[in-house]
């Protein structure tokens, strides 16, 4: 049993939070902020000089052959830090699943630019009437003479106004079982028909809504193969992972400890006693984070487990943020752009982003039955 | 016991809700979102008397009991109303209670905002008063002395319950203050009227709380997910059912601390505590299960969960540290001795 | 509006308590304790004695014509001082509904001794196998010669050491559907064949396993229609009230109160803060009892209304009794029985109590299910 | 990181779970539930070197860390040791480490109960240490002395855990009195033992609360109601996946603050109350579960779910108001500044 990051894990973490102090500047931050974004092309690519995008990639496919933990190192850091993420995140998600199971033209084509941080890459899974069931996708794709026409409409595109591609599920086979006809799609934004909506968030994020009217791709579009778009769904979902909820508890305990020095709230026992929930919160979602992140890397699975640090680290901030922000009284009314705020504002950006952490990458309810089923060995509930 | 409203009460609930639906429609809060403050929707109360409610006759009034005004104010959270009923109906009472005659008028009528500010001020200056971005006056505790501060309306701030919330310097440049009451008295005035606050403010939540459940559970009703409704899930099941009960629990702690005022019962500042303190976590509670029912919906700004829960989740903070309360109730509890 | 109890109620309620300090006295509790039965012969005698079991009855039925809210304060005031009740509650959902369903001549057997105080009933409807699903029960009443031989076994029959009569749910018909071959029966526990086996518990109260082996009773034990015992349960279950679980709040404040001035804690904030959410839970539950009592007097069903109020009444007891019992710390560890105990142990007692209020007369889950189906209008959960 | 257990530490967890299994079965609990005490067992662990487990090899013990005690301390939680393993454990480490050598030695063999109260005395005595009531000898905190207190056991009262618990004199008559350090250097030793208690009992609960929780799990997968098993229902499957979380996450907690003892990092006392005040928590809260997913039966003596239920909700109390431990690692985390 050893629950210590080796040496060379715990320089790489060191030289993660050097970068961000040298690259996460104020500017930076401001243009998130404006924006809505939570990806910055600059930063992006400061990240990608660094080779940190796909760092964990096998040499072979130009990555520097880190360990999945190095990864989490600095996620983790850069969460905890409020830098600017998301982009990167889903675009390694994706290029991750490209990867494994695209041709070799296809990684020719994206491996390569993102690693360089010139590509940008965006989900579409969910769609108005589908929510959290991706498998009822109703987005349409036809054969159209070698290459396939698409038609439909995607919620939640975050990204898509900037990114190059976004990673499309459609309905190839309409008369297939729900899950056997859906094939994927890898969906240039520059594609004539495809068009975009903003849709603004409680927390000032921006996303998107995408609208794809008689699209045009080619056949090398496709990734996998016909009919199995599921089953890359399924394999893309795998590399979503766990470790940011935790960081995001950090920063909350973070934003508190230094309020409560400005504030003078030191030795205040009702916010002492919620701050200590939420500490212990932090730990115990770092270490099942970390049970998670081990696990993949022994190939035991491990993805059950990260369901439940998922789980576990959202709902933890939803209640801390909540309870955080009482203890501030009044003075939580202010937000981030007002002056004299509490903690800045960010106690309550953090209250406010807290409500979609239990909803994106599987509700709290869905990764729940997975738990009682996978791990708990319970009968399947009649969900479906 | 009797939980029916008579006839009388029943036409003020009515008369309000059509108001309310009419005039703080999802669009109309939406166009006063960023200014906190509905001035056509004010006038509209005022000239119902909806200010003036509790204020005697007399004294420019309707000569109302805060019965009335709780299922007014009910009416106002249910539809996120942009306008400081409350607050101003309990300044208007006040200054009538405190012989103040021109201004209490004034204020009952609507013609002037005039509001309270539930928590006392500090050096100075009462901090975050609802619609102190656009009332003419404030009425703080200040030390001692019960100020009435008229002045310019206070630089706006962007607060969480859209609420035209502002600070409000209760003297210095600019600002003509009059003191209302000194001492003991004043004490006695603001603490009354801060109970007034709290059972008013409590149905306010109480509203807020039954149609954001309302709002959810007409979703979880409609949306299908995995070929059902999604509220035939039982793992929504069982938080709606929670939240109906904490919703219903809301209306009944309010309306009962009203009717223990209006009749005189001593027991009345007590159960305005425990009705703002439940109300308002309830509130909290219903708005932060209706965001999440309606899934990634709800957290877009398109729709109504996330208004809720901002308006629900302020008005809890506007108190204070929700925790004083708690603390508040249990020591009135130890106060009394073994009951 | 009006949230007042009239004077006649309100002198009714000083009535009560003016009893409760003359009859409960401290060698009744001695004996509750000891037996660990809810019911003591002499103090349900001193109640019938005032003419209050089955007060509401109408005149012509021996009762006092009171009105239900007068009922509610007698079991309120009750609960609240923690006297032997329980034996009284539920002789009383029997006889009402024999009152209501039973043949002239049952009535006439039943009505005036339990009037009188010298009939206690108890209830055999849940089965090992069973448990919150009653249409289950195998227990099997086969009809023999003009009478009918009765096997099986009941869990949880409470007081049937003591009780005259079991209400029994048996099946009389096992070809039928699962809720339409069920039949109703007062069995005599004097009948050869019946005997019982105590159950005891986590709070100390004692209650049986009763079994039926070969126990004959005549046609005139039956209740209702053959057939028809899901009827007569789903009547009898509508005079379940939820009245008792505000009390047992009262109760749980009354300890502590009484536990803060003893211990000199009144100015812990830990403990006010905990006080005062159960102080305002009792309240709420409290109101929403009243409401589900009012509607049932108004004819407006109510039925629901009383499901919230048990719902919401017992996870405020549990969750309350669990933290004030926090609030002592290591004095909490003693129980009623031993000196020095924080509350003289009614903090643990009610702790240990309030495990079985979320089960029995429905579990929460199975309730929540009712309010949200029919309160909420929600669609049908897949439960069966 | 590698959470494995070595093949060492995975000997120790497999041994004792065998013992455990077989000598502190269901039926050998309700056999010592009256005494709170199984001497049988007591003799078992102290042969297998469990009581002198942290002890030095030259002190009379077996020189391994907390780590294998906390395996060992997990393994006892999930089967309700009626034993006082960690108390007895955390004295006989600590008087090795203050030098009195021969009780240490004595202790870590077991020969004599010592053990250790996690709270300070009061005017003279330890309050209802857990094993008082069977103890030779126990070492408390008396103002500013460590002190070693033998003497007759205690007089037993019912605890709800039945862990024999018994208040014992630290002085007077029949009581045999030894400082074992004073001042400074009696506090510094009392704090890093009741710093290992925590992580120690943490570990015992974690035990628990797993424990707890594959019982509720293994009677919802089998029960049916309804026609189904009463696991498939959401209403069940949700609040037990969440205890999965809590309970996976308690054992985790647990073993880390203990390993980082073990390794020499400054933070293992900051871990170890991380890890008691979670596991405790979750402990209580696993076997609340365990008890209701079992309905009626679990509220009978004669299922175990009442017994978990006992054991965690004393072992939590034990520690004193929970609410102080939160706020003692609220503080620590301010106290390091902002981080």
């Amino acid at each position: 049993m050893d629950f210590s990051l080796d040496e060379r894990a715990e320089a790489f973490r060191a030289e993660v939070r050097e970068f961000l102090r040298a690259h996460l500047t104020d500017e930076v931050r401001a243009r998130v902020a404006a924006s809505g974004t939570y990806h910055d092309a600059e930063f992006h690519r400061a990240v990608a000089d660094r080779g940190w995008i796909g760092a964990a990639w096998p040499v072979e496919d130009g990555g520097q052959g880190r360990d999945r933990a190095d990864m989490d190192i600095l996620y983790e850091e850069m969460a905890a830090a409020g830098a600017p993420v998301e982009g990167l995140s889903v675009t390694l998600i994706i290029a991750e699943t490209i990867r494994r199971a695209g041709t070799p033209a296809q990684k020719e084509r994206i491996l390569r630019p993102v690693r360089e941080g010139r590509l940008l890459l965006s989900l579409g899974y969910t769609e108005p009437d589908a929510g959290s069931d991706l498998a009822a996708a109703r987005t349409r794709a036809v054969r159209d003479g070698d290459g396939w026409r698409i038609d439909g409409q995607k919620n939640f595109t975050t990204h898509a106004h900037e990114a190059d591609y976004v990673f499309l599920l459609a309905r190839t086979d309409p008369q297939a079982a729900k899950h056997a006809g859906l094939t994927m799609f890898l969906v240039p934004t520059s594609a004539p028909g495809f068009s975009y909506a903003p849709v603004h968030t409680l927390s000032g994020e921006r996303t998107n809504i995408t609208y794809y009217s008689g699209v045009r791709v080619g056949d090398d579009a496709r990734v996998g193969a016909e009919g199995q778009g599921w089953e890359i769904v399924s394999l893309a979902l795998a590399f979503e992972r766990g470790g940011e909820f935790a960081a995001q508890l950090r920063r909350l305990v973070h934003a508190t400890v230094g309020w409560a020095h400005a504030a003078g709230r030191t030795e205040d026992t009702r916010l002492l006693r919620r701050l200590g929930r939420v500490v212990a919160a932090t730990e115990v979602s770092r270490l099942l984070g970390a049970r998670a992140t081990w696990l993949r890397s022994t190939a035991m699975a491990g993805a059950v487990e990260g369901a439940m640090a998922k789980v576990y680290a959202t709902e933890a901030l939803l209640r801390g943020s909540g309870e955080l922000l009482d203890a501030t009284g009044a003075d939580g009314l202010l937000g981030p752009d007002s002056p004299g705020a509490a903690a800045d504002g960010e106690l309550q950006h953090l209250y406010r982003e807290a409500q979609i952490s239990t909803l994106y990458g599987g509700t709290s309810e869905v990764l729940r039955g997975v738990v009682a089923e996978r791990r708990l060995g319970l009968p399947r509930s009649r969900r479906r | 016991m009797d939980l029916e409203l008579t006839a009388d009460q029943r036409d003020v609930a009515e008369a309000f809700a059509r108001v309310f639906a009419r005039d703080s429609s999802a669009e109309r809060v939406r166009a006063a979102e960023a200014s906190g403050f509905d001035p056509a929707l004010w006038k509209a109360l005022a000239g119902m008397g909806a200010v003036g409610l509790t204020v005697p006759a007399g004294a420019g009034g309707s000569g109302g009991g805060f019965v009335e005004l709780a299922l007014v104010a009910e009416a106002a959270g249910r539809r996120l109303a942009c306008v400081p009923l409350v607050e101003a109906a309990v300044a208007a009472r006040l200054l009538a209670d405190a012989g103040v005659a021109d201004v209490a008028a004034e204020a009952a009528g609507g013609e002037r905002v005039v509001v309270f500010a539930a928590r006392p001020a500090v050096a100075g200056v009462a901090r975050l008063v609802p619609a102190g971005a656009v009332a003419d006056a404030v009425l703080a505790l200040d030390g001692d002395d019960l100020v009435l501060a008229a002045g310019a309306p206070g630089q706006p701030v962007r607060d969480l319950g859209f609420q035209a919330a502002a600070d409000r310097p209760l003297r210095g440049d600019g600002v003509e203050s009059r003191v209302v009451a000194s001492g003991a008295e004043a004490g006695e005035l603001w603490t009354r009227s801060r109970d007034r606050w709290r059972l008013a403010t409590a149905a306010a939540c109480a509203g807020m709380a039954a149609e954001a459940l309302d709002v959810a559970v007409r979703y979880a009703a409609q949306r299908e997910q995995f070929g059902v409704p999604i509220g035939s899930f039982q793992a929504l099941q069982q938080p709606l059912a929670d939240a109906a009960m904490a919703a219903d629990g809301a209306v009944l702690v309010a309306r009962e601390a009203a009717w223990r005022h209006d009749n005189g019962l001593d027991s009345w500042p007590a159960a305005a505590a425990v009705a703002f303190a439940h109300a308002a976590e309830s509130a909290v509670r219903c708005a932060e299960l209706c965001l999440h029912v309606h899934g990634g919906y709800g957290y877009t700004l398109e729709y109504d969960a996330q208004l809720y829960l901002r308006r629900a989740k302020a008005t809890r903070l506007g108190a204070g540290d929700p925790d004083l309360l708690w603390e508040q109730i249990g020591a009135t509890a130890i106060g009394k001795g073994a009951p």
